[in-house]
């Protein structure tokens, strides 16, 4: 009997009870919030629920290193087998392979030159990067960080396996978090930055891209990003190849599989584990709480330097074709969320103008410009440094 | 031997609750004192770290690459239209054909305008992820049928 | 002429037709009759069919290691990648993952106390577990072995994986041979242990569970089980992670994919290399018909736990409230299968009878009960002991 | 060369089967032998192995926590049910709404069910995964409707 | 702002601009052209657009071994990850899977001795084995060389992962262009070697195969072949046992899965990988030109082997049982354009000759055939020799 | 700073401009001399490499496997087809069923052959894949059904 009593109390002490801290409860209570956030609210549920629930199952209290392989970070666990995959940045490009073949880049084949409000909206990465430079982290883990300002999950993650593999989870976490958060972040910036009458402006519809020019543009983007930033070659040459199997004509049933199975199960390993590298015990550090603090700051940057550049470019534009400069807003990226914000006020203030189409353009092009970004910071951070 | 471990199961549930609860208090307090600590300690500003990591230098230098990548993948682009609306006219003027109306007439009452951004509205307004997006825009086109006279140059987009 | 012989001759010595021996041809036959039992008598065929024909793979007869990369034991070869998510336990959770997004827990959520069910049926592991000691195993061998009494495939290759991996064959194929067998095995145990009057008894029907409710219910249940036994957290963190994505409501496309390509290809890998890691020349052993042996006696024991524990729930019942105790049989898990019997069972006394529904809970219930049996013999023979 | 191969060809055929009938033979006969003699030897039943593995210590606190995590989620269920119903009365009882006849009145006839586990019944019997099981409740829930004579509409769904 | 120049000029030498060579450029060509064959004239588009814009991605200039981990031969780089499954041999059996969920091999089953069409074009592949041997290839280099008159993408890249892993690029490349090709290299060596008469040649409708025969020929199948040559195990395993999963008739989903999302990712992470394998630096030799002239000699030996043991068959049958030779050029495989080939030259000579089910016979018997003459060449290469 | 950076912007673009242009023009007289000069020296005809390489033995060794392989799955199924045939008909007999018409007497006519090929060929005209040939096949079984006009049934076939 005193035995049994012994093995129950022993085995007790190997319990999630038993090792529970407040750290294990404030995430919890985290992932608790993400899925609330994700089913309720509706915020990137596709993203949010399985990081949220990732975050729950990151921070079941358990005793490392005994050889019971549960961890993410413990060597043959599932989670650490699967959490190969984000540390080696194998993910990400997958994940841009789907959305490549889901993207239709339409808006900004119609309308190129709002590509540059795409390239407006990267300011905020690198203001964030300097502010993390002074706040004392080293120049390649203010190169992951800047990136949340990106507003792009997938580069996000890349760049900081790449350059900080440390923060992966808390840069994910921001990066993500914010962009969910974007219909809260994003409208304030923009009113403060424009007056009413900018914001009234009506654009020209865009005219129909023909299918011969969605062909070359995949080809085309390659070519000229990757000539200009090699390192971007992982998340671009995935992204433009995704969109080529969409729009060949001939390659349907690949592009299907790419933007369905394909990118879903990846989201499915890569949010579940990105979520359990959260694990209290690592994560929980006033390092956490800053990128959290400067995430925030990047998302409002850059939609300051989309917005003010949109007002920039007017100055050489004749009355009638002036940009709306909510639209730079959208170059940010966070496709299609900062789009539809945009598209959102607009008809706040007059509900004929619907800015959709035109912001998706430069809301695709962030997704390219914080691409490139990524992988100038890259070459600069890892090797010219 | 099982049934005496029945009859001790209460006693044994007690102490593991006080030891539970004992430990997650500690451990909160523990916790909450660490982080502050640490939160108060570790953060400073130091402006000068900026120019050791060249901040600066790779910011403008990011920028400005960003910049004129996309802003060759835009020249090129807007020079492709040119070309290929260039070679579209040119082989019509060839085969005799009647060059139509250019599509910014056809957008001149914005009617069409208004029908399609409404729909994309409606429909965006319930949407929540990229493929939504798309499948959207596909579904829209698809919704467009015959009886309604205005959009007829719609109607005759090939769909895949 | 001659040196042609000669080649052909030594060709000849590299062939099936001269390696063969009495072993591969009994195993060749066992694959022919597991995909003539899928077939014909649709027995698991989903399982047995991939199982079948990779025995038949498994048991083509060859020269091993002289660098030609063909055997599921050769480093290097395709099997043997494919094996590899056998071998380090990642393929189980995955299962688990696409089990979750197709489970509907609904018949559990309706009647919680039918859970207990659940775990009265994992006796058949314990029993099963001190049978193989007494037979000379040794304890981490004894683990795995008790395992089949879960009635879970997945469970018992990621507990095999982890405690016996020179076993994973013979468990892997005597867990699902009698899970296939459940028809055959169940129905004269349960009637053994069971009266007519007790047969006959009706329940209530079910009322239906709130959508709240089956939200709540993967987070509640990952958190319950996995804070008492962290060591399940690998298969049940997946299972209720795929559940959630069912009952989100707002990540649809994810739980397709899980349930859909994910589960297939994963369940298509498993099948075939755990058929063909039954290669002769190391399954073919008599510690294999032990484990084949144990296995049956193991459902056996396991089914009679759950019909037991039924009936003794029901001295606490009053007339009306008791349960019909042949639900108690599908405790064991092998959704649905075991279900099923109970219900074919009920019918055959009273054609009213329908059982189904109330068989389900117990049946879920089983799932979550070997797992976290499965995790509490991982912390005790991995660590503890 | 060619052609003097394959007047050779028989004599090969002639000595390979032969070979091979001798090599399958003689397998055989090993095989047997070898796993016959080693079953014999090797089984034995040893009792002591039992407390020397902590068989019973491991196997009565395993069975202990298996029932005790079921217990508190079942526990957990039931409380949850509980409370959620009591909101829902409470929210019902503010606005003023009528309570709804319980849902074990809507049981009480019985043939709802008889319908529905007909159905099941009728559909079980010809499938043979989980997935299915869930597929076909879908499917008879949705086939379910008010309109449809309670058992006419469920008889008629088509087997896949 | 010296300072800035000077980052700007290194950040330029690190750029494709800096780097590019001829050999990029005529590579970049090179992909645009497959890209355009793919979509312009429908030449294999599932595999040449994946291909083509691999070979873009893959040429796109970079400086290598910096730590940038962008080519897909440098250690750490996604693409390398990715190649690793061509590398090792893993992708080609898992789309031979895929293939034989999709192929339906009843024109085999109702005229099996057409069967032996499938092995006489395999005289291709030995051809090119001896002239490569010839022009100073080792051994194994033109055994893989060889397998590309096999006309067969993944039993080629198989091979060649195993036999001559530095040429894999090559040998792809010149196996899918060929296949591609079929329409223009095949007709005229048909016509060359047939007589108008010949090519009139009717055959009678081919019977319907019963289901029976079809479950029954994937396993008899997989006995014959791989127990006289074991080493064609990974290739013919995985195609019978993808055949098995769609005759079965009990696991249709698994051979769905099989046959379009598993295949589908596999081939696009095959066809980018190989297409990026061809980088200009290590891809442009002599070698790679030679094996492109050797692969279309291989194409035209393998049509000609047919025909001519076709013609050779006719010998023994009478009138009226007689084949139309024409379809011996289908035993090359590159199923089912070889087969389609051979069904437009017949109705070309006369409206109503419907060659090609008949066709389709010799047309997966080649798959069969090049399998097994695959197994055979790395028996004796990799060991016997 | 910026600013003087966009004063100095052209500069460097020209140089920039200049250098790559440079870069390019000697890149390209390398390779081309590079990869001439490769060719010509590396290229020669050995014709003894054949039996070092033992290159006739394993080619007709491996075209003989190949043939015996199959061959013998050929003769399998031929003699599985005359089994399997044999079967069928001893069961009929047995039971005293009227042997239907041969299968080779409803080929007589050929017209439903025609009508099957002609479908055929119409689908493949357009189809460029393993798994379209295979989709298309089963459609035509399933639209064939006896009761329908020879031709017309087949001609309505949904192109997806
Ligand atoms: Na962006
Ligand atoms: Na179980
Ligand atoms: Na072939």
């Amino acid at each position: 009997m005193e035995q049994l009593l012994d093995a129950l109390r022993q085995f007790f002490t190997y319990s999630g009870f038993y090792n529970i801290t407040f750290g294990h409860v404030a995430m919890i209570v985290v992932g608790l919030l993400f899925i609330y956030l994700a089913i309720k609210k509706d915020y990137e549920p596709l993203l949010l629920v399985p990081i949220g629930f990732g975050i729950l199952i990151g921070n079941i209290p358990f005793v490392e290193n005994i050889g019971l392989q549960i961890g993410i970070y413990e060597q043959g666990s599932v989670l650490n087998y699967i959490y190969f995959g984000v540390l080696k940045g194998i993910f990400p490009p997958l994940i841009f392979l789907g959305i490549g073949a889901m993207t239709d880049f339409s808006a900004l084949l119609s309308n190129p030159k709002l590509m540059l409000l795409g390239a407006a909206a990267q300011v905020g990465i690198f203001f964030t990067f300097i502010a993390a430079l002074v706040l004392g982290f080293t120049p390649a883990q203010a190169g992951a960080i800047g990136i949340i300002g990106g507003a792009d999950g997938p580069t996000a993650i890349f760049l900081a396996s790449k350059l900080a593999p440390e923060f992966i989870g808390a840069i994910a976490i921001a990066a993500y978090s914010y962009m969910a958060l974007v219909p809260v972040i994003q409208p304030p910036v923009i009113k403060l930055l424009t007056t009413k009458k900018e914001r009234l402006i009506k654009m020209k519809p865009a005219r129909v891209a023909t299918k011969l020019e969605k062909i070359l543009f995949p080809i085309a983007g390659l070519l000229f990003t990757t000539f200009i930033s090699p390192s971007a070659l992982p998340l671009l040459g995935m992204l433009f190849f995704g969109n080529l199997l969409k729009e060949s004509g001939v390659t349907k049933r690949l592009a299907e599989t790419a933007s369905r199975p394909l990118i879903d199960i990846v989201t499915i390993l890569l949010g579940v584990t990105v979520g359990a590298s959260t694990q209290a015990t690592t994560f929980l550090t006033p390092q956490s709480i800053l990128i959290f603090i400067l995430g925030a700051v990047s998302f409002m940057i850059a939609t300051a330097g989309g917005v003010l550049f949109a007002k920039f470019m007017n100055l050489f534009f004749k009355e009638g074709e002036k940009i709306n400069p909510m639209i730079g807003a959208s170059g940010v990226s966070a496709v299609p969320d900062s789009a539809r914000v945009v598209h959102t006020l607009g008809i706040e203030e007059d509900s004929s103008n619907y800015l959709l189409m035109h912001a998706m353009a430069p809301n695709v092009a962030g997704v390219i410009g914080s691409a490139v970004a990524a992988g100038i910071l890259m070459s600069f951070l890892l090797h010219l440094v | 031997m099982i049934f005496s471990f029945i009859q001790n199961i209460d006693t044994i549930s007690a102490k593991v609750n006080s030891d539970s609860l004992n430990m997650v208090k500690t451990a909160i307090q523990d916790t909450v004192q660490q982080v502050s600590e640490k939160s108060l300690g570790d953060i400073s500003f130091d402006f000068s770290k900026i120019a050791e990591g060249n901040g600066e230098l790779i910011s403008v230098v990011s920028m400005a690459v960003v910049f004129s990548s996309l802003a060759l993948l835009s020249i090129f682009l807007i020079y492709l239209t040119k070309t290929l609306q260039l070679s579209v006219r040119k082989k019509r003027e060839k085969t005799g054909e009647i060059t139509p109306a250019s599509p910014k007439a056809m957008d001149s009452t914005g009617e069409i305008d208004a029908a399609i951004f409404t729909a994309l509205h409606l429909h965006f307004s319930e949407l929540h992820d990229l493929e939504n997006t798309v499948l959207t825009i596909n579904k829209v086109q698809r919704v467009y049928s015959p009886w309604s006279s205005k959009i007829y140059g719609l109607r005759n987009i090939p769909r895949k």
